[in-house]
């Protein structure tokens, strides 16, 4: 036993903590709740990237991860509590669909994406291998969320949740994407985060809530 | 040289503007600035028509015959959007519709936007075209935001997310790809590469290709505008200004049909199968269908063309699902007149929406009264992208439905009528309101109507005469599209 | 070195004045607004232009057919172009209607109605043009972008006056149905150049109608691809139940552009049909030539119960040309029934009285819409209520009209009669086609031909007799004034041509001779030829023969005969009086029959055809009304309920668009999780 | 010589024809004054008609146009052509190639449509009201009567009067049932054409249901008397169609002079029997409502397409 093999274990541990860090996010009624567990995901990611790094020893990937523990971990979340701190967002989040229903729904997506992802795992003879079926389900359980979400933050934290999840998949299940497809990545996900951020004050300058359910006057009659 | 002025300038132009934007002359520079990229893709299209398709910068850029074409387009029709801009801009400023801060963000996040197409369309790394597409993204949402109001602040929130999300999708696409390809390829940069993915696609894991293939698909088609995914899309054109409704239409959906292709080229190698174009062809038709029908809905004018593009990204995603090389001729020639056209038909209804103050067409009447050059650039402009000939609209389209009767007869029903319904509905519209009487003054500024007669008569000259050329770089594209 | 000129017969003619009239038209735009420029010179060199192309066109007749490919066109498309015999026919009725019309036009135009006369120059032009390049392609994509120039031109032509409503609404109805008959016309080439085989031809595509020609069409294909054709020439032709933009086109049109497009462009539809099925298709199935006559025959009659009744001038005439194109339906019908049994003499006979009827329609019908436009001119009347007695006022529109009128209705010696004759002859022959059904039917279907010309009588003799005889039905009709100059030139050229058309059948058809036997490998020339150029007898003299110089000669001697004699024995004297009003001496010239009054008789027998409403006045009434709508079955069973589908469509997609980003991301997803399934291994 | 006694017979035969026809009429409106127990007319008032109008002079209206004046002209020379046509003396005459069955019912609607625009021309309320029901009757008896002449043209492979005439009378003799049913349809077409009970009265002048009188309302002097003449000449030329058609025995094949000794007594006969049936029809009917001549031209329209039904389904042996 090497020590690569419990390097495999320990990222199979990371990534079903991940998978249950989606499975509460999903679950979780409250938006500060909600900050914090993503900022768990931010670094339980930052972590299995760091143990990939260990495992291949390619030196970028510590960057990745590097990138991975300032934006997920700190900026993210810190600008996610700025504003609702600013912008005096209620607590609680309510949801379309009720939870119980929704993690039914979650578990069902898990079991598909991992029947998915189980061809694919055969072929990958690493450390790596059912790590791309999480991955997937991670970024649908993300997407789910967004579905079930009817206020703007937690769809955010939703959207960046998928990012979470696509992430993980990009430096586990691959051993890290090119350097420079992860730096770009990152750069668009941190302005993407403060265009948000620009569009909350001007969502509630405009509506006085950001609750999305004002935003639906567009549609067809 | 010539390639990195092309991406140079916007970046540049970018910059400078969001600097100086906000001053009297910004539009000139704004015109500048696209005219230099014009220039620099016009000397980069030369380069290429003299020497054949090239790679750049460790193969990190690679033009070739499908994406030179529309390196020259998209910095065309930048150009004349600029110059429609300028005085539709100017107005909107005059009207208080816009503060000088927001010309100085229009301005800037244009040229950016010009910059990540340009970047999308020359990047030969699968990844770096994904970043460029996301934020292609995010430099229109700001865009389409512009007025503040909270329609356009609405359609701006449903871009955002629907487009971020969608195109989420398609970068898990991109992972999966590069786990494909890594094995192949070996781990690092060279497995992103398109060229080198193309040329081992018969060896990719087709599993794996195939779930690659549903996310890119799902991601980039979000952009596309394919139904079902494309409710962000007649928002987002209705609400922005129509200079960014011209652009959207006429180049990004463009853009983004340009990475569904790729991504298609490399599916059908490693599968060997059909499940690519059968796809695409499932999507286009319902689009064209759907969207077709949708028109008939409209009260908005650019809403109605917003959907309208949805039908034409159909056809095109038809034609290409489709395959073949007479199919796919038609296809790229088909992107091509329909962002002439249409961002032609954008300007005319910019200008339209400004003379009489709204957007809702039953205000709109009697535009060949207040200024014919104004009714006859719409008038013309509809039936073109109604796809009357001579207009090139209609020889694309005769190629694909030509085609489809023959590879795909069942198909044709359908499209018949969408194309019958999509007539009826933008034809039984415009109509109205470009004869009849109006109440309406004639309002003193001039109209830009330049950019829309040179599209027009660009897309007539397609119908009738395509450049030697352009019609050898559609086929070679068309070849290795399949 | 003096530039080589072209034998007269060469496609180099027609192309070079094709040419020149698009140069006339592009000449409109340099001076748009400038009336006397546009008319006096523009129109009147249109109309050389035009009687040009009939010269080079009735010289090509019976040539060799020559091909031309020009640079423009897709690139590896490029435009095919090519004069037959067939073309060459069309070519003569376009150039030789279009030579009246334009000259007419030239006198006709006024300014200060909708559309500059120079962009109207322009349009009308593009319009002759286009026509001629749709006889002259020979290949699909030539074809179609003549096709569709031909459809916008004139639909811009139509709405020429686009101030009102209706006139919008026309033009609207009439771009709609051509462009969806255009799709069809498409489709239908895409099936004859693959010729069913969906694989076989490895992705080359070739457009042109030499290859449809030498591609072998199963009979699946082949059908499909009839019907396509049927259904998009038909759009155009206003074949039952795709004609209801003609009756709103025509009359909203200046009189110039309904005469050109009732006379020549009603004909390009005819020619496609005739293209498609005789030239580019083998051998037609012997159930395509019944479904055509049967198509014809409804067609006919409808028009010509309609228009009996119509109470608008250019309407009644517009519905007279729907009958009249199910006339040479009927005709098309019969020469492919006889086709698909190799009768092929018979289908000649046939395919004969369908291109003659086509050049008399032309003929006849361009006049009268001419007519209709003097008519216009001078009383601004259209409603046939409203006109009377203008045989006073303008006497050559009138007699120029009662010739017209005669043609139409299909009396000898003029020229309708000679077509008509024709495919009576040819339906006599039916009982010997070796189907047992076939045989017998079609001889019934004989009954309706007859039926129709005769109710197309009805409706000529309404037409002249309500706006040209009686006592005027308004005062000011008493202040209108007979045609110009150049409208009369036009008009007279259009009645000498049904004059001559009428007592020259045997040149004619000799004529045609040259068109029906490379398509079909036999002719009626040697056999007409033998009878001498008197005697009319497609056959033999003793199954039927028609002589009409001798028939006018012989009215007109005892005509002059009689009235000889009349004067010779007895006397010559007039007496003018007021005409006797039993009684009742208060009456007045709104007494007279009403045209709703005169089409009573026919409403009432033909009632199932119309949709009816009619509000009739009590005797209570302060202000007693009369009114009367008589509308079209085929709005409420075809139209109305197609656009309720479509509505009914759009209200469903409408759903796709609720406006919440929710629903908006669980499309997404649901899409995404459906597709992976799908390709999940 | 056979071209020049050709000639001459058809000379002869429409000298005949107008000599003849006002004699008809006057025989059949004393057959009636027979059958309905009145004193009868003289045989030759017709001709004294003719000669009185002749004399008298025109009265035009104010308004009355050239196509009034030149209309009897008109109406006239149709009918003189179409009894050139028909074969009565000879089968062989050299005006028959001119037109066949189809052209004369083309002549006859020739006629017709003058009449009607002529009685439109005035604007009196009578000669539209007279010119719209002679539309209503022509646009049904046309077609019927060219399916009776398509009955006769199936069986004898031809349009042409003499070669259908040829065929009935001296080729070999059969049983055509399609016959009577054309002949049914001809009869009924003939009544209504020829302004006879029960469509019309001719012996009427204002009455409300009047087709033809109402038409000519406005004529008088030489101009009645050519429509009255054409008119005889009308129902004469129907007569001996319809003697030619049903009853052709009796019409001399080829054009010589010593047939005339056949020919002429047995056309008379068969007139003076013809004018005899007509008149018993006229008595025995009663005039219909103008509405119920829709109804009656109509049977005679499906009778005459039964007849060539019956024909093709009995006669043609499949």
């Amino acid at each position: 036993m090497s020590l690569s093999h419990y390097y495999g274990q320990f990222i199979n541990l990371l990534a079903a903590i991940l998978l249950l860090l989606s499975f509460a996010m999903l679950g979780q009624r409250r938006i500060l709740s909600l900050i914090n567990l993503f900022m768990a995901q931010g670094a339980v990611l930052c972590a299995s990237t760091v143990v990939v790094a260990l495992t291949t020893g390619q030196s970028h990937l510590y960057w990745s991860a590097l990138i991975t523990l300032v934006l997920k971990v700190f900026l993210l979340p810190w600008i996610l509590h700025r504003l609702i701190r600013r912008l005096n967002v209620k607590w609680d989040v309510e949801t379309l669909i009720n939870i119980p229903t929704t993690m039914l729904i979650g578990i069902v997506l898990v079991i598909f994406s991992f029947n998915l992802a189980l061809p694919i795992s055969e072929l990958a003879g690493t450390v790596t291998r059912s790590l791309l079926g999480i991955a997937m389900a991670c970024v649908l359980l993300a997407f789910l969320m967004m579905i079930t979400r009817s206020k703007a933050v937690p769809q955010v934290i939703g959207f960046l949740s998928m990012e979470n999840g696509l992430f993980f998949a990009a430096t586990s299940a691959t051993y890290g994407m090119p350097m420079v497809v992860e730096l770009g990545i990152a750069l668009d996900v941190l302005v993407g985060t403060i265009i948000l951020g620009v569009f909350f004050f001007q969502i509630r300058e405009k509506f006085e809530s950001l609750d999305i359910r004002h935003l639906e006057q567009l549609k067809e009659d | 040289m010539e390639f990195l002025l092309v991406l140079g300038i916007p970046l540049l132009g970018g910059i400078v503007l969001a600097l100086f934007g906000h001053r009297q002359r910004a539009t000139e520079v704004n015109i500048v600035f696209s005219f230099l990229t014009f220039l620099a893709a016009i000397a980069l299209t030369k380069r290429i028509i003299d020497g054949g398709p090239e790679r750049f910068y460790d193969e990190q850029f690679f033009i070739d015959p499908f994406n030179v074409f529309l390196v020259a387009l998209t910095a065309f029709v930048g150009f004349t959007t600029s110059v429609f801009s300028r005085p539709y801009m100017r107005i909107e400023h005059d009207h208080g519709r816009l503060t000088s801060g927001r010309l100085r963000l229009y301005h800037s996040m244009f040229q950016l936007f010009m910059f990540t197409m340009l970047l999308a369309l020359t990047t030969n790394n699968m990844g770096i075209l994904w970043v460029a597409m996301e934020a292609a993204t995010l430099t229109t949402v700001l865009l389409v935001s512009l007025y503040r109001t909270s329609a356009s602040l609405e359609a701006a929130w449903k871009y955002f997310i629907l487009c971020g999300v969608g195109i989420a999708q398609a970068l898990f696409g991109t992972i999966l790809l590069y786990f494909a390809a890594e094995k192949l390829l070996g781990h690092g940069g060279g497995a992103l590469l398109w060229t080198h993915l193309d040329a081992v696609k018969g060896q990719l894991e087709p599993t794996v290709m195939s779930l690659a293939f549903v996310f890119l698909l799902v991601g980039y088609g979000t952009k596309v505008g394919l139904v079902p995914l494309h409710n962000w899309l007649p928002d987002a054109h209705a609400e922005g200004p129509t200079p960014v409704s011209a652009v959207l239409s006429g180049l990004l959906l463009n853009v983004a049909l340009y990475a569904v292709v790729r991504c298609k080229v490399l599916t059908d190698g490693a599968l060997h199968s059909t499940l690519a174009g059968t796809l695409m062809m499932g999507f286009g038709l319902l689009s064209v269908v759907v969207a077709a029908f949708f028109l008939s809905r409209q009260k908005d004018i650019k809403r109605m063309f917003a959907y309208s593009s949805v039908e034409h990204m159909g056809i095109v995603t038809f034609a290409f699902g489709m395959g073949g090389p007479v199919a796919s001729f038609g296809g790229l020639l088909h992107m091509t007149v329909h962002s002439l056209t249409k961002s032609a038909i954008f300007f005319a209804v910019g200008h339209a929406t400004q003379k009489s103050g709204t957007q809702l067409m039953e205000h709109i009447r009697g535009l060949l009264k207040i200024s014919p050059t104004i009714g006859w650039g719409l008038m013309l402009g509809t039936l073109a992208i109604l796809g009357m000939p001579p207009f090139g609209v209609f020889a694309s389209e005769f190629l694909i439905l030509t085609t489809a009767m023959r590879q795909q007869p069942w198909a044709t029903p359908f499209l018949l009528v969408a194309l019958g319904v999509a007539f009826a509905s933008i034809f039984g519209k415009v109509q109205p309101m470009v004869f009849g009487e109006s109440s309406l003054r004639t309002l003193p500024h001039k109209p830009a109507m330049l950019p829309v007669f040179v599209h027009l008569a660009l897309v007539l000259m397609l119908g009738l005469w395509i450049p030697p050329y352009l019609a050898d770089w559609y086929r070679q594209a068309a070849r290795f599209i399949g | 070195m003096p530039l080589p000129i072209p034998e007269l017969f060469s496609i180099d003619w027609p192309l070079s004045l094709v040419v020149v009239w698009l140069l006339i038209g592009g000449a409109g735009l340099l001076a748009p607004r400038n009336l006397a420029f546009v008319g006096k010179t523009l129109y009147p060199l249109g109309a050389l232009v035009g009687l040009a192309l009939a010269v080079v066109a009735f010289e090509a007749l019976g040539e060799a057919p020559q091909t031309r490919v020009l640079v423009l066109g897709l690139p590896d498309l490029p435009f095919h172009l090519r004069l037959d015999s067939l073309s060459a026919l069309f070519l003569l009725l376009l150039g030789g209607t279009s030579a009246g019309i334009s000259i007419y036009a030239a006198g006709y135009l006024r300014s200060g109605e909708g559309t500059a006369p120079g962009l109207q120059c322009l349009e009308y032009h593009l319009f002759l043009a286009s026509m001629a390049l749709v006889l002259l392609a020979d290949d699909a994509y030539a074809f179609m972008v003549a096709w569709e120039s031909m459809a916008f031109s004139s639909f811009f032509l139509v709405t020429s006056d686009h101030r009102k409503p209706e006139i919008r609404r026309a033009g609207y109805l009439y771009l709609l149905i051509a462009h969806v008959g255009a799709i069809g016309i498409l489709l239908s080439f895409g099936v004859l150049q693959s010729g069913g085989a969906l694989s076989a031809s490895n992705g080359v595509a070739d457009y042109t109608f030499a290859h449809m020609r030498a591609t072998d069409h199963d009979a699946f294909w082949a059908s499909a691809a009839f019907g396509l054709a049927v259904f998009g020439f038909g759009a155009k032709a206003g074949l039952l139940p795709l004609h209801v933009w003609l009756p709103e086109a025509h009359p909203a049109a200046p009189s110039p552009v309904s005469a050109m497009m009732s006379g020549v462009m009603l004909k390009t539809a005819i020619y496609g049909i005739l293209r498609v099925s005789f030239d580019l298709l083998h051998h037609p199935l012997w159930w395509w030539g019944v479904l055509v006559l049967a198509l014809g025959l409804i067609t006919a009659l409808f028009g010509a119960v309609f228009s009996a009744v119509q109470s608008d001038m250019k309407r009644l005439l517009a519905y007279s040309s729907i009958e009249n194109i199910g006339l040479l339906f009927v005709g098309i019908g019969l020469a492919l029934t006889f086709r698909s049994f190799d009768m092929n003499t018979l289908a000649a006979l046939a395919l004969t009285a369908v291109l003659y009827h086509g050049l008399n329609h032309a003929a006849f019908k361009s006049l009268l819409f001419l007519c209709t436009g003097s008519v216009l001119h001078a009383t601004r009347e259209r409603s046939l209520g409203k006109l009377g007695g203008l045989i006073h006022h303008m006497p050559w529109v009138a007699w120029l009209a009662l010739l017209g009128v005669l043609a139409s209705a299909g009396l000898p010696p003029l020229n309708g009669f000679v077509s008509e004759w024709l495919l009576l002859q040819a339906f006599l022959f039916t009982p010997g086609l070796p189907h047992g059904y076939i045989n017998m039917l079609i001889p019934v279907a004989a009954a309706a031909v007859a039926l129709t010309a005769a109710i197309a009588g009805y409706a000529m003799v309404k037409f002249f007799g309500i706006v040209f005889l009686g006592q005027p039905r308004e005062e000011k009709l008493t202040l209108a004034h007979d045609a110009g100059i150049l409208e009369r030139v036009g008009m007279s050229w259009l009645g000498i041509l049904c004059i001559l058309l009428g007592l020259f059948p045997v040149f004619v058809i000799d004529k045609l001779d040259a068109v029906t036997r490379p398509l079909l490998g036999a002719g009626l020339g040697e056999a007409v030829r033998a009878q001498g150029w008197l005697l009319l007898a497609p056959i033999n003299a003793d199954r039927a023969s028609y002589e009409p110089l001798v028939f006018l000669l012989m009215i007109v001697a005892v005509v002059a005969l009689t009235f000889l004699i009349v004067r010779r024995f007895w006397h010559g004297r007039v007496r003018r009086g007021a005409p006797w009003d039993c009684g009742f001496p208060l009456q007045t010239a709104r007494m007279q029959d009403t045209a709703e009054g005169f089409g009573q008789p026919l409403r009432q027998v033909f009632e199932p055809f119309y949709r009816l409403t009619r509000e009739l006045p009590t005797s209570f009434d302060k202000l007693p009304r009369y009114r009367m709508v008589v509308e079209d079955h085929f709005w409420y069973w075809l139209y109305l309920p197609v656009a309720h589908v479509a509505d009914f469509g759009s209200r469903m997609v409408a759903f796709l668009q609720q406006g919440r980003i929710s629903i908006y991301l669980l499309f997404s997803f649901v899409t995404l999780v459906v597709l992976l399934f799908l390709v999940r291994g | 010589m056979e071209f020049a006694s050709a000639i001459l017979l058809q000379v002869l035969e429409l000298v005949l024809a107008l000599l003849v026809a006002p004699l008809l009429t006057g025989w059949v409106n004393q057959c009636r004054a027979w059958l309905q127990n009145r004193s009868a007319p003289s045989l030759w008032l017709p001709y004294r008609q003719l000669a009185k109008l002749f004399e008298k002079e025109v009265v035009l209206a104010h308004n009355a146009s050239g196509l009034f004046r030149a209309a009897p002209y008109f109406i006239f020379a149709c009918m003189v052509l179409a009894s050139a046509i028909v074969p009565t003396l000879s089968t062989d005459l050299p005006f028959g190639p001119a037109a066949d069955v189809i052209a004369l019912v083309g002549i006859f609607a020739l006629a017709r449509i003058f009449i009607a625009l002529a009685g439109m021309d005035v604007g009196t309320s009578f000669g539209t009201l007279g010119a719209r029901r002679e539309m209503l009757i022509g646009f049904l008896a046309e077609p019927a009567l060219l399916m009776v002449f398509f009955t006769a043209s199936l069986i004898s492979h031809s349009t042409s009067l003499s070669t259908i005439v040829e065929t009935f009378a001296h080729r070999e003799f059969a049983i055509h049932p399609s016959l009577a049913f054309a002949g049914v349809a001809f009869t009924m077409v003939s009544l209504a054409e020829n302004a006879r009970v029960p469509i019309d009265n001719p012996t009427t002048h204002l009455e409300l249901t009047m087709i033809h009188e109402a038409m000519i309302l406005e004529y008088s002097g030489r101009h009645l008397a050519l429509i009255e003449w054409a008119a005889t000449l009308k129902m004469y030329v129907y007569s001996c169609l319809g003697l030619a058609l049903f009853f052709p025995w009796g019409i001399p094949q080829g054009a010589l002079l010593s047939n005339l000794l056949i020919a002429l007594p047995s056309l008379a006969v068969k007139l003076g029997v013809g004018g005899f049936l007509l008149a018993v029809i006229e008595t025995a009917s009663a005039k219909m409502r103008i509405f119920r001549a829709p109804e009656f031209l109509g049977t005679a329209f499906m009778m005459a397409v039964l007849g060539m039904l019956v024909h093709l389904l009995l006669e043609t042996g499949k």
